[in-house]
């Protein structure tokens, strides 16, 4: 293929496409088991309809030297299992593109001539096996033929995914994969495709993990014992995988009958003492408005995972957005303290969803973690999450007799009891309250009682995650980013090679790191990257800084941003 | 135990002089203090309204929440300590009105949990609206033509929903309140009592006088543990029945169905996060 | 009226093939055919799900709203213009669980809408999470041990608030839900149609096969009006009966309490302030 | 009194204060009517505690030969019904306020010394009428007395109060303010207290209103139809304001089964044809901001009137706070266009209320008509709205049969047809969708159906209301407040009478207006009166302009600003 002698040498992108219902899952669980298992770097990101057959919906699998962690547009291999997989992905197939698919069963009068289609009879092979279904398998062979992976290891995991399964399928799906395999070697043999990409011994030891699963152990590291949710695209994954390990790891989970239900739960767990946490998209989150007021008020902690996804109201369920940054900032009656988090990274995700549980626990506030359909989707290898440091805070205070849940103190924190440990009463209350926890109209206790929760700020601002710079300490261009997007952007710039311009990752969207001002003054250019319309971060940064950012590269398609089109930008906009 | 432990001295009360949510906060210790319920293991949840300020008058542990709110964070607080007592009271409009959907889906899930609701036929904090079990032709400032809405029957909503336990009391009359309300509390499992109550600011018909010509006891023959006869004396409304209407067969709570207690009876708050078991959980998704 | 009037012609249905949505679809376009319902005098209100994806198949005016909402914009369509013929359909998910609380309260409120939904008795959009009418021991992604929650039974429910017209249909039996289509929407207030729909994705416990085996029709020595039999037809969960349950005595639909109807019958659109009338308003509280 | 000679002369403050449920409204409202008809200039205000019976609550009515409409802190006629009406209001009495109340029955040891009191046995005349609870009546008598007012204006003013009952029960009234009456001339005659205040010719063809009938009013006036809301203080007002004419002016009203059916109801209503609005509080608005977003989704306008309360959650339900400005600038997932109007005074409240629904119409977004507590609680004279001018606006379009609902045009804004009127079919979706209303996968049409909708922004701009600068066009301090606080930051400006400093008010606060930083920068200094802790219209110019307001006075105890504490802190401020 053309890839070979070109700069993407050592950094294959996959695609491959088909409708739903196919078993393009299936395929691409499988084969970046099998890459990663034979220490190849793997990425892999999805983008899908809502609906649950038919359609269009593809799957890009990256496999490289280096680490790689973003969306590329680019397609250096397409695995066409329908015919409209090549209708669908039209703008991004290149010349370049190997486009390899079963073309007989694409039907007469199929035009190959526009781009370079490598024919592979995925579905004779399947037919021949026993079943056409089994043309996924066929092409996860092909694939893994194509690598020139150890035969073994492909069959061993094959027979692994299938092994649940009856034998006589077992074998059939491994007879899938091998036939695959050979037409990947024949395709080498005969030139058609070669693949120069070299295992990274450093794989090896890491995991393939998804922004969902990460988000789901760092909640378990974090100390959440209860999850109380409704379901809702793209949030779902979480409590589903908090639902797999509940036996485990004694869990309570539960599915809400609506959000409100959710979110007061949760809030009741954590009076009772428990970590409790909701996951949710914006439409839920927008019912848990008063939910996140009451937290605030109560000053019983929650923890929120926000998975972002287009709007307004149902907008696209499937696809990706940053569009809700202001209604996290934003949700609730009244004024309160909040602390949001928007891990860029899946090890991030883990970590600062474990944190999330000690923040909320200390400050006793919502914490909000911000994620997005891109990022709770996609995953790639990273070194395994590392527990060793993790400290296990607890917070919790046994009450004395003269108990008073809402001390007035210096730094607005009272020491947080819970019913049934100790002598004492715990009285929470979402009326304006004493420090007993009792209802008041005394109004100059009610200023006593606002400046105290506010005053709250104050005291967390020492624990604002200080945004990531990259790479260089000295700048001419700053190129601001938050949340999912971060190795996007850096990979772009890494495309670019441009020596005097760096990125600024914000893990913490509020509050906002105080240096913000700082950093931004020290660049002569300042441009964002943000998955929406109207630049919400951006509106954020000029809130508490007064700066204005000089360029905005905004998407709200409903895809991610790739990462040719962040160069590309950044490349009219820095010059 | 005497009823004066849940006593909070000499504090202000809210409700209007002559308020049938006296009568019931007094049953209520009543109740607790026969039950001998330390304050310290007891739980009440309550949302806003009149009536869920009862918890503000009690020595107990509270959690005085949202509107319409009060049984998601009940069912939170007794799943995450299943040692707590847990009572969820508010009233009418709270329970059945702005918290319709919990009412239905907490019987569903059946923890053990009293639900207490002042049923005064009206909105009373806000000022004499129609609630949802406001009679026809119920005059209001917002219903200025009356009421023409179906009223909500709680009892043969819970019964349709096969509630673990259904009642109901009046706050007219203590000595069988008391005995209805300990019934509810020791009963395992989700338990309604809708508490008929005079509200004498803003319900000039369903006064004192108009409960207590317009309900009757069901008597010792009555059998509560026929669905089908609990649902017909549920849907009678030209005499409201006072008394245990239903138990459905035994069924599991909430609690002893989660599995987060099979292994460790231990309350959550008492658990603290596997670090071993999490890494052992990493290490097995890594050989995936 | 031929049943094609309703087609939309050569689109993409995001359904799975075989799905009962499919089969409920065509036997609402013949309904609404047999009926000579005009698409522009029929709204279709939906909210989110498969269920609620179908007014974007069918020809007509359609609100496809928030999960959980199709009822309240659905009475106030119907309140706004009472010529109008109002359909709220979605899923079981949509309807009685994120919608439960507008569930009881349009049933109270009685406006004159057919309330079709589809109970395949799982989450189908969202991939395979147990509904309010899932099966005890049904097991999701989410359900892993199986769901234990009382599974809801909306015809009892539906009887409990005295709903105007109940009845159960199964969408593998295009000739009798057609009728029982047509029954409702015929039918004068609030009409609940629940239709048994098998999810070939998702629901892999109530199939075509389960549902035919586990169905019967209601037969024709039948009384729809009695409320304690209707209620005991529907708490029989073993076997599911199919048919009209209950027909409430008659009772005034929503619109026709509303004062705005008194006197002047023309839709709310039709209508402009009258300015003369409210400086008349403005004058009479100046001299209060 | 001591006020005669001192600069108040000309208006007097008048404190009615006693338990809820003793009758004070009555007597408020009773008075204010009397007063209002004797020609004076009557401003009425209330605070209250969230409780049927018992407690205190206090009314203050300003009677002045100008018109006054701003509450005061100064008290100088304090009518104490209770004893605990002293303990309640201690902080206000000063040595100047004369304390008419009834003193034998606050018991023994009650301590004289420290106030002016006078003594006035209001419940003994009530007694002697034959029941006590006229005494509040007798104190209407008392004031009506002070004030020279006719006694046949007074007695004529009762009988028609009480007109709808027994014959009985009006002559004992009438008694009752007869006796009263008479207390209030030999309080006067004895030279105990004098009232020096002429009657204003221009309060006759004036009206008593409060923001809760000018609101109601409004709405009617703008065309709307139908109401759907939940009750909350302080918003139910206009719910039963519309439901009390409901009859005779064909209003649809229903008292929804929770805030999420009132807007989910309101927005099929307009989808319908219908000029629907929702009336709530903070909480409320909470639980509809995933209606809201539908509503920016489905391009069918809204119109929400959401009356402050101070929060977080249930906050202090009958207090004011400008809090949730934020919330409304922000509810809602994803991103689209809103309005968010905030009258400052009453005839305001009437105007923008009606031009809302024209807004709403016009450019298909939801309308938020944000007031509080105070504003919609408090009333007095002003001229009685006039129509004439008021043009009756219809925006929508019979279909075609070929009727596109999201058109897709030049200002973003489609023709809007209506269910049954025309040949066409009126598809909406909360998914995204095409011009035809129908789901769509189009990722390139869903990035036109946001341009489009937020295109809308552009189109509104025109019609932002111009914020009103007072009194010079040439100022070196700007004072600039929103909303309620139109009256009390005016008159505190009048009290000062600094002869370089103007307020500019905003009556419409989103979009904000584009000459905003014109205003501010011609000022030396800047300062923001805002009834909250945080300065949220504070940040909202910050955000649209970058300039920072020098200084802020803020409060968020529950109640209104006073005129005395704005003038004290702007004194401060600005020198
Ligand atoms: C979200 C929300 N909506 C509305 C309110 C206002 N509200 C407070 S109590 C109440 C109704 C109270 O009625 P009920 O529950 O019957 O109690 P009662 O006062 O009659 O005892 C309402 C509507 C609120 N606090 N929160
Ligand atoms: C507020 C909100 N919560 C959750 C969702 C996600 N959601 C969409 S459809 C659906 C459930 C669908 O189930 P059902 O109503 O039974 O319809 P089905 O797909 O089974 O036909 C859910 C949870 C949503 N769109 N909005
Ligand atoms: S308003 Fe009614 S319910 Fe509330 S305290 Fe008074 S009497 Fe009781
Ligand atoms: S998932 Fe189930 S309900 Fe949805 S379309 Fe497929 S078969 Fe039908
Ligand atoms: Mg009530
Ligand atoms: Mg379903």
């Amino acid at each position: 293929m053309g890839r070979e002698s070109s700069t993407q040498s050592g950094d294959v992108s996959i695609v491959l496409c088909g409708p739903a219902g196919m078993g393009i899952q299936t395929v691409e669980s499988l084969l970046t088991r099998i890459l990663k298992q034979a220490g190849y770097n793997v990425f892999a990101t999805r983008e899908y309809m809502s609906r649950i057959r038919g359609g269009s919906n593809s799957t890009e699998i990256r496999v490289s030297s280096n680490r790689v962690c973003a969306f590329v547009n680019r397609i250096d291999i397409l695995v066409g299992l329908d015919k409209n997989a090549i209708r669908h992905l039209e703008k991004r197939i290149s010349s370049d593109t190997v486009i390899l698919a079963d073309i007989s069963s694409f039907g007469a009068g199929f035009d190959q001539s526009r781009w370079t289609f490598v024919n592979a009879e995925f579905t004779q092979i399947a037919s021949d096996i026993g079943n056409k279904l089994y043309s996924n398998i066929v092409s996860v062979g092909t694939i893994t033929g194509i690598f020139g992976i150890e035969e073994d290891v492909v069959t061993s995991c094959v027979s692994q995914r299938f092994g649940s399964k009856s034998e006589k399928i077992v074998r059939e799906n491994v007879e899938a994969a091998e036939g695959g395999y050979q037409i990947g070697c024949k395709l080498v043999d005969s030139g058609k495709i070669s693949i120069d990409i070299q295992p990274d011994s450093s794989v090896e030891e890491q995991m393939l993990l998804s922004g969902t699963e990460a988000v789901g152990l760092g909640a378990m590291a974090g100390g959440c014992n209860f999850i109380a949710s409704y379901p809702m695209s793209p949030s779902t994954g979480v409590l589903a995988f908090m639902a797999k390990h509940s036996a485990d790891f004694g869990l309570v989970v539960e599915q809400a009958e609506d959000e409100i239900a959710a979110i007061n739960m949760s809030i009741g767990a954590w009076y009772a003492g428990a970590r409790g946490m909701v996951t949710t998209s914006g439409g839920g989150f927008a019912l848990m408005t008063e939910g996140i007021s009451l937290s605030g008020m109560l000053e019983t902690p929650v923890v929120v995972h926000l998975a972002q996804r287009p709007g307004p109201a149902t907008g696209l369920p499937t696809r990706t957005e940053q569009g809700d940054l202001e209604l996290a900032l934003y949700a609730g009656h009244g004024e309160f303290v909040r602390i949001i988090l928007a891990p860029g990274r899946v090890e991030e995700a883990f970590y600062l969803t474990q944190s999330a549980f000690d923040l909320a626990d200390k400050y006793q506030v919502p914490v909000i973690i911000l994620t997005d359909h891109y990022l709770v989707d996609c995953y790639y290898n990273i070194s395994c999450p590392d527990l060793t440091d993790v400290k296990i805070e607890n917070h919790i205070h046994q009450t004395q007799a003269d108990y008073r849940r809402y001390e007035l103190t210096a730094n607005g924190i009272s020491p947080r009891g819970i019913p049934g440990y100790g002598s004492g009463l715990v009285c929470v209350d979402s009326d304006e309250h004493d420090q007993s926890g009792h209802i008041t109209e005394d109004l100059d206790l009610r200023v006593n009682m606002v400046d105290k929760r506010l005053r709250k700020l104050d005291a967390l601002k020492n624990e604002i995650l200080q945004p990531q710079l990259w790479p260089y300490e000295n700048y001419k261009n700053l190129v601001i980013c938050w949340g999912s997007t971060y190795h996007i952007v850096k990979e772009a710039l890494a495309q670019l090679g441009c020596d005097d311009t760096s990125m600024l990752h914000y893990s913490q969207v509020y509050p906002l790191h105080p240096d913000t001002a700082g950093y931004l003054n020290k660049a002569a250019k300042t441009v964002i990257v943000e998955g929406n319309a109207t630049g919400q971060f951006c509106k954020l940064i000029k809130l508490h800084t007064g700066l204005e950012v000089d360029g905005k590269i905004l998407k709200y398609s409903g895809l991610s941003f790739t990462v040719e089109e962040v160069a590309e930008s950044l490349d009219k906009m820095l010059d | 135990m005497d009823s004066q432990n849940f006593d909070m001295g000499d504090i202000d009360i809210a409700w209007c002089p002559g308020c049938g949510d006296f009568a019931i906060l007094k049953i209520l210790k009543q109740a607790l203090a026969a039950l001998e319920i330390a304050p310290q293991e007891l739980v009440v949840v309550s949302g806003i309204g009149q009536a869920a300020k009862i918890p503000q008058y009690l020595k107990c542990n509270y959690f005085n929440g949202l509107h319409g709110r009060a049984l998601p964070p009940a069912t939170a607080i007794k799943a995450a300590n299943p040692a707590l007592t847990v009572i969820a009271e508010s009233g009418d409009g709270d329970m059945y009105g702005e918290g319709g959907n919990h009412f239905i889906h907490t019987i569903r899930r059946n923890p053990d949990l009293t639900n207490i609701v002042h049923n005064n036929m009206v909105y009373g904090l806000t000022k004499g609206q129609a609630s949802p079990t406001s009679q026809r032709d119920f005059k209001t400032p917002v219903q200025v033509h009356g009421v023409c809405l179906e009223p909500f029957n709680p009892l043969a909503a819970a019964i349709a929903l096969d509630a673990s336990f259904v009642a109901r009391a009046f706050a007219g009359d203590a000595e069988q309140t008391v005995e209805i309300f300990n019934k509810a509390i020791t009963h395992k499992g989700y338990s309604l009592v809708d508490v008929l109550q005079p509200c004498v600011s803003y319900n000039k018909i369903n006064t004192y006088q108009w409960f207590k010509a317009n309900t009757y006891y069901l008597d010792e023959t009555y059998e509560p543990t026929d669905r089908t006869k609990a649902f017909e004396k549920a849907c009678q409304t030209d005499k409201l029945a006072l008394g245990v209407f239903y138990m459905s067969p035994e069924k599991a709570t909430f609690e002893e169905n989660l599995v987060a207690y099979r292994k460790d009876k231990s309350p959550l708050w008492q658990r603290q996060p596997n670090k071993e078991k999490i890494q052992n959980l990493i290490e097995s998704i890594k050989n995936m």
